[in-house]
């Protein structure tokens, strides 16, 4: 009897553990989302499982685990590791075929990637070496204005005059949006400029690798409406943001785990 | 800002304000067949590209104006904020209306700007000033006179436009003029601070360095009427000598936070370019060899050159006595090499001569200044009151 | 009679109360929020409950801190750096130098003989070395901000953390977690990296004379034994560290306030 | 951070040529060490575009600071120095050379009675970088010894002017004078040829071992492994012993590309490398492009000192306008950055490489600002792959293992899909 194959990516970042499980016709059978939090080992394994369970299928029915992100070396059980880089432009790829650029903003750091029409990396560039205007960023200003994560995307697009940001360090945000609010100006205004100021930071990386249509916008921070639209605006076009965006660097991983499993099985 | 000094500023607003792409447009409708060249604000071979009828204009960066989106990538994050946004200008089409940028060796940074500007933008004229380091070796003079006149010859070949002797004697008188004035303006602010806010000085200088001489002089003269007349009171402040902001000059905002917390701005390093001799050059022999010996011994002490004959600290404990300051505030501007070098041994010399300090750094696209007001405030606090 | 002196920190807003012989009556606490007025006015509130006071006996008001011009009930207001070296000052007369080190900012100074601020030196611009962080690092660690200290404190030898930024050193953090290092190395670590910033701060300023220590961090024990370590000589330490600034300000305050009586009065006598 | 396991062992390759030019270079630090009680005049020199000749005829020993500082940072030694010189009130974003030379000084490491011996002179030959300017002000300040600017002008176009040509001559004759007075000798133009003669056999293997990476496999890494090359050829040009290292290398070289054998054990990448390493994680950087069997087969941070593989050599018959000469025009720092473009453009073309792996380097901006637009150039331009990635050369508080290894990972990764496409394979 032929087995039913399955892979499964398990993108271990900064902040966040992702895991997704797909079938043979690359469908997301399963997904997981935890807090990396201090042990990376365990959260792999956490994510995983949580993943399978959420798919309904026994750990070893998967043919093949490939692991990602930062701590794709803590994915202990995983067979291969792949980083995040090569693993979101094929989940990239994999929903929306016409992607040429992903811009993947994580937690420490935002990535933006030339995609050939075969879902391959083409060229890339990161953030330099200072973690200024990431994810991060953004959770620290939720932090100091009271909000939650999903609270400060929506607030942010009621900006009327967006304020203007010294830095993007995650440091010192705090003390900037104080003095900002100290100054009376208002919630949606301070986040608006939270929100303008990592947009044209973005640009800026984007344009090292030229934009080309169409545009997918992954990573934890796809999720942010209010991120969505700032980089729209900046980049003059529409992206595409899929429900799946936080999950575009684990589904990378499993499509690549699927295509592995296959080989395997093939062989056997 | 208040609203005092924004009253203050808005005669010269018009020229402060304008991209330096929209000055040049400007000052080139009035003169039909004129060229622009811009230069960084430290030395400036301002004689010769007068002298071949052309505007010479500083160029200052975008401030607060313009957003990184292209310059980003080509410059890292350690590279200071004027580099980065002098390139931005040129990619958002801001300085059309400029026709060639001479640069020189005044640090690593802005050698590698010319070359990545010249290779961007292939169709401006970019020219590159070797001036010379050593200052003590006999043929010192003589090089800087080729490389002035090369840079004549230059002139001649991209604009038709030579630059002769005569040409060149007369825009020496002219500056020599212009920077008379300033030195006046200079002397009456160390006589009496409070005529002259350093806002509305700061935005005076910087409007003559995208004027023609010839305008600057009446505007300055104006200035300088205007302001000794004035029968302000003085206030119970510090008296301090700004250092540091030689190239990357600090946001208005910044100079403003500097008084409002109690200084009285004395002396600085601003613009230096624009008032380089020390003391009128001479008219008459080669015109070329005369700015030549000038720049090698009645140019302001800098950073952007070597000063072979004594020590960095000098020039600003000097500065400090003339000024009858209390105290020097390091105005550096963030990742500048020769400003956070220089400020090393420049603070020995005045730890020697027990003169109270304050370093700040700044960036041009400061918004907001809370931390720096903070800084100053303490260090007033602790001079004033005893 | 009573002045207050009010601290309006960027992580705490600390206040401190203080009668006409410049004893301490009564402290309060609250975290800064955006709204820094009722942020000054809760602490305000919660110094008056310790002191078992009401706000009529309040006298005169100085503020101090990152919001120190946005409470309107300020008589003065002066900044923290000022503050906090008099209120060193006045607990331990012999102070020369001060390490302050809060949320977001640390700075070391220096004093004149009278108490008065001589140099000083703030973090740069990029800093990673600040009680933020340690607050941060205790979340990934799932330890509480009260039991850093005491766990650090009892580390032998800490693990070096080499990132000079605080984002970055947050996923070293968490590596060193995954390789099994013990929480407490790791604690200790950053406390030893805390130190080792906030030493050459000190050094910047110079080093030759009572030390104080001050700020919201002083509480960690471990972040003391780091320092004790690496200065080699003896360090004040107040008993309520994180209120040094508000006291100083208070002091201040009482100074202005007698200054301005005197002057009242004779005033009234002429 | 602690260098992760990259399961690569610690590489095995080290040949008669490291070992050989460790030896001499510890020589040369001996000499150092017994010049102040041998009574031997010395002067400090810049490694680019250096004129080492001169000092040699003219019986002055050379100290060379940056290699000081360059080999405390493999030591792991340079941080606490770096730190000392922070204290003093340099800043975080200065050249942490210039950092780690001044705080040994500060540090107490450098000085009379020191291993390091104060110079007797300060000999800033200004090529190129102006932190040098910087530099040698600060250390002749330290040391109290006289300076002297030694002033190249920049090259502006291809050549140097008659002017500039004419500059250098005069004040090379200045120095000249100068070196004399405090060595007491008189320097004789005919041992300077000598000298000269030297110099050029030294180039000359140089620009051999070089070229021999044209071949496949490489016989070595023009990045890591020509460091070993850069003390003879910069330091102790010159001299009978670095020719003669020279010819050793090349018989090494040229044996192992017949054999076929590279410093790795599969060749399965030819990169570019353009900037100078992380000198305090040396090896753990190496390791990382070693694992993905990647290796450099040209390199332009070895021709800081002077570009020999075009054919320059000196020219025992014009001896001071040859140095003037090498000075102004033959090598990397007194080039402009676009002029470096076309450098690294045809050890592209002409060493068949793969990619261009860009080493951004904080501390130094003659070298690093402005990588973004070169790497506009080779990718956007000439569609090169290429690879920009950050740290330093001296202060270990830039180098962060886990980001290099993310950004170096997925661009092999990237390349290895590009040559199975090209193979005709698939994954
Ligand atoms: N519900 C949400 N709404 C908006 N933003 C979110 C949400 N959840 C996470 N994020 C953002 O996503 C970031 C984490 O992104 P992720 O791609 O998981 O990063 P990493 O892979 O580095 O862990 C967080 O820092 C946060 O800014
Ligand atoms: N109970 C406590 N135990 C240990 N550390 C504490 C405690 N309370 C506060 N801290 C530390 O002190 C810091 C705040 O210090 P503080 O001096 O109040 O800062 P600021 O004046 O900038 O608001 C916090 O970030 C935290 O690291
Ligand atoms: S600000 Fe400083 S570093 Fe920047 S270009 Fe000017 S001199 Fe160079
Ligand atoms: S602390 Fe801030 S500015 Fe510094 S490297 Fe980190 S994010 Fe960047
Ligand atoms: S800036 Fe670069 S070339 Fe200049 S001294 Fe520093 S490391 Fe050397």
């Amino acid at each position: 009897m032929n087995a039913i194959v399955y892979g499964a990516g398990v993108d271990v970042g900064s902040t966040q553990s992702k895991a997704v499980i797909v079938d043979e016709s690359l469908r997301i059978l399963g997904r997981s989302l935890i807090p990396t939090g201090a042990n990376v080992v365990k959260a792999a394994d956490e994510a995983f499982r949580e993943a399978c369970e959420n798919a309904g299928i026994a750990r070893e029915a998967v043919g093949c685990v490939v692991g990602t992100g930062y701590g794709r070396f803590k994915v202990t059980f995983g067979d291969a590791q792949i980083t995040e880089i090569t693993c979101h432009a094929r989940g990239a790829h994999s929903l929306y075929p016409a992607t040429r650029t992903v811009i993947d903003m994580g937690g420490q750091d935002t990535k933006a990637i030339k995609v050939g029409a075969d879902g391959s990396v083409l060229d890339f560039s990161m953030n330099d070496k200072c973690a200024a205007g990431t994810g991060r960023f953004l959770s620290a200003a939720a932090d100091v204005t009271g909000m939650t994560l999903d609270e400060i995307g929506p607030v942010a697009l009621h900006a009327k005059d967006p304020v203007r940001l010294t830095s993007v360090c995650t440091v010192f945000v705090e003390s900037d949006i104080l003095s900002y609010m100290a100054q009376k100006k208002t919630v949606e205004d301070v986040l608006g400029g939270v929100h303008k100021a990592i947009a044209s930071r973005t640009m800026a990386l984007v344009r090292r690798v030229g934009v080309e249509d169409e545009v997918t916008f992954t990573g934890g921070v796809s999720r942010n409406i209010a991120m969505v639209r700032a980089l729209e605006e900046v980049l003059g076009t529409r992206l595409n943001v899929s429900p799946e965006g936080h999950f575009m660097g684990a589904l990378g991983a499993a499509i690549f785990a699927l295509e592995r499993a296959r080989v395997a099985a093939a062989r056997s | 800002m208040t609203t005092e000094t924004a009253a203050l500023l808005e005669p010269r607003r018009e020229v402060g304000v304008l991209s330096l792409g929209d000055a040049a447009l400007r000052w080139k409708a009035e003169h039909p067949g004129g060229r622009a060249i811009a230069c960084y604000p430290v030395y400036a071979p301002t004689e010769v590209i007068h002298a071949a009828g052309m505007l010479p204009m500083a160029l200052l960066g975008g401030g607060t104006t313009v957003e990184l989106t292209h310059a980003d990538a080509r410059f890292q994050s350690f590279v200071c904020s004027i580099a980065k946004s002098s390139l931005e200008l040129g990619f958002q089409d801001l300085v059309r209306g400029v026709d060639g940028f001479v640069f020189s060796n005044i640090c690593d940074v802005a050698r590698n700007l010319s070359s990545v500007w010249a290779r961007n933008f292939s169709d401006t004229f970019v020219e590159y000033l070797h001036l010379p380091q050593n200052s003590t070796s006999s043929e010192s003079s003589q090089y800087l006179a080729s490389e002035l006149r090369r840079l004549a010859s230059r002139f001649a070949e991209a604009f038709g436009a030579p630059v002769t002797d005569d040409a060149l004697r007369r825009s020496i008188a002219t500056w020599n003029a212009v920077r008379a004035r300033i030195r006046a303006l200079y002397a009456l602010r160390i006589d009496s601070p409070e005529k002259l806010p350093i806002t509305e000085f700061f935005v005076a200088l910087r409007a003559a360095t995208r004027t023609a001489p010839e305008e600057s002089l009446l505007r300055l003269d104006a200035l300088l009427d205007t302001a000794s007349r004035r029968t302000e009171r003085p206030r119970d402040r510090i008296r301090v000598v700004i250092e540091g902001a030689f190239c990357e000059q600090p946001p208005p905002g910044l100079l403003e936070i500097l008084e409002e917390s109690g200084c009285y701005v004395v002396e600085d390093d601003l613009f230096l370019g624009w008032r380089w001799f020390t003391d009128d050059v001479s008219t008459d022999g080669d015109p070329f060899e005369r700015l030549a010996v000038a720049y090698l011994d009645r140019g302001v002490a800098s950073s952007t050159r070597h000063e072979g004959r004594q020590h960095r600290s000098l020039g600003v404990i000097e500065k400090v006595r003339r000024a009858r300051a209390d105290a020097v505030v390091f105005l550096l501007p963030k990742f500048c090499e020769p400003a956070l070098f220089d400020y090393v041994l420049i603070k020995q010399g005045l730890e020697r001569e027990h003169v109270p300090q304050l370093v700040v750094e700044f960036e041009e696209k400061m918004w907001t200044f809370e931390r720096t007001r903070n800084e100053i405030e303490t260090f007033v606090e602790s001079m004033l009151f005893d | 009679m009573l002045i207050s002196g009010i601290d309006v920190g960027s992580g705490a807003t600390k206040c401190v109360l203080v009668d006409e012989q410049a004893r301490v009556r009564g402290r309060g606490v609250r975290k800064t929020k955006a709204d820094f007025e009722k942020v000054a006015r809760e602490a305000l509130e919660s110094a008056l409950a310790d002191a078992h006071a009401t706000a009529g006996e309040i006298a005169y008001t100085a503020t101090t801190g990152l919001g120190r011009y946005a409470i309107p009930f300020r008589d003065v207001q002066i900044t923290d750096l000022t503050c906090g070296a008099r209120g060193a000052a006045t607990l331990f007369p012999a102070t020369r130098y001060v390490l302050d080190v809060g949320a977001q900012c640390s700075r070391a100074i220096q004093l004149r003989d009278n108490g008065k601020v001589q140099t000083f030196h703030m973090n740069e611009k990029c800093a990673a070395g600040s009680g933020g962080f340690l607050e941060r690092a205790a979340k990934y660690l799932g330890v509480t901000v009260d039991d850093i200290g005491a766990l650090s404190a009892r580390s032998r030898t800490g693990q070096p953390i080499s990132s000079v930024c605080a984002v970055l050193a947050e996923s070293e953090i968490i590596n060193h977690v995954s390789e099994g290092v013990a929480v407490e190395d790791i604690l200790r670590g950053i406390h030893n990296s805390l130190a080792e910033r906030s030493l050459s701060l000190l050094r910047r300023v110079g080093l030759d004379g009572d030390v104080t220590f001050i700020g919201g961090v002083a509480l960690q024990q471990g972040m003391l034994v780091a320092i004790r370590e690496k200065l080699g000589t003896p360090v004040n330490v107040p008993e309520h560290p994180q209120f040094t600034t508000a006291l100083g300000a208070a002091i201040l305050g009482l100074r202005r306030h007698a200054k301005l009586q005197t002057m009242e009065s004779a005033g009234r006598a002429l | 951070m602690t260098a992760e396991s990259t399961g690569t062992k610690d590489r095995k390759y080290e040949g008669g040529v490291h070992e050989k030019s460790r030896e001499l270079m510890s020589a040369w630090m001996g000499e150092v060490g017994r010049a102040e009680a041998e009574h031997r005049a010395t002067a400090a020199l810049m490694i680019s575009g250096n004129c080492v000749e001169l000092l040699r005829a003219c019986h002055v020993l050379p100290l060379f600071p940056e290699v000081t500082a360059l080999q405390a940072a493999i030591r792991h030694k340079s941080l606490p120095l770096i730190q000392r010189a922070e204290q003093a009130g340099y800043s975080s974003d200065n050249c942490a050379y210039v950092k780690a030379d001044i705080g040994l000084y500060l540090d107490g490491g450098m000085g009379p009675g020191k291993p390091i011996p104060f110079p007797t002179v300060t000999v800033c030959n200004y090529v190129g970088c102006n932190v040098y300017v910087k530099w040698f002000e600060h250390l002749a300040d330290v040391s109290g010894s006289k300076l002297f600017m030694l002033d190249v002008p920049f090259l502006r176009t291809t050549e140097p002017s008659e002017a500039d040509v004419r500059y250098v001559v005069k004040q090379i004759e200045e120095l000249i004078a100068l070196l004399e007075c405090v060595s007491g000798h008189k320097m004789d133009i005919d041992e300077l040829r000598e000298i000269l003669a030297h110099s050029a056999r030294a180039e000359d293997g140089y620009a051999r071992c070089k070229h021999l990476c044209k071949r496949t496999p490489a016989p070595f890494d023009a990045y890591f492994d020509a460091i070993n090359m850069m003390g003879p050829i910069n330091v102790l040009r010159g001299t009978r012993e670095a020719a003669e290292f020279f010819d050793d290398a090349v018989r090494e070289f040229e044996d192992l590309a017949t054999r076929g054998v590279g410093p790795l054990p599969e060749e399965r990448f030819r990169t570019v490398v353009e900037g100078p390493p992380p000198y305090p994680y040396y090896k753990s950087f190496r390791n990382l492009f070693a694992k993905w069997g990647a290796v450099a087969v040209q390199s332009t941070y070895s021709t800081v000192g002077g570009i020999w593989e075009w054919g320059f050599r000196h020219d025992p018959r014009r001896p001071l306008e040859s140095i003037a000469e090498q000075m102004l025009r033959e090598n990397l720092t007194n080039r402009s950055i676009v002029a470096r473009y076309q450098q690294i453009k045809r050890y592209v073309e002409e060493w068949n490489a793969d990619a261009l792996v860009i080493h951004s380097v904080k501390s130094c901006r003659l070298f690093s600002a402005g990588q973004g637009d070169m790497r506009e150039y080779f990718t956007k331009e000439l569609g090169v792959p290429t690879l920009l990635v950050e740290s330093d050369l001296e202060d270990p508080r830039y180098y962060s293992e886990a980001q290099l290894k993310n950004r170096i990972d997925a661009f092999f990764e990237s390349l290895e899909h590009k040559k199975l496409v090209a193979s005709g394979g698939h994954r």
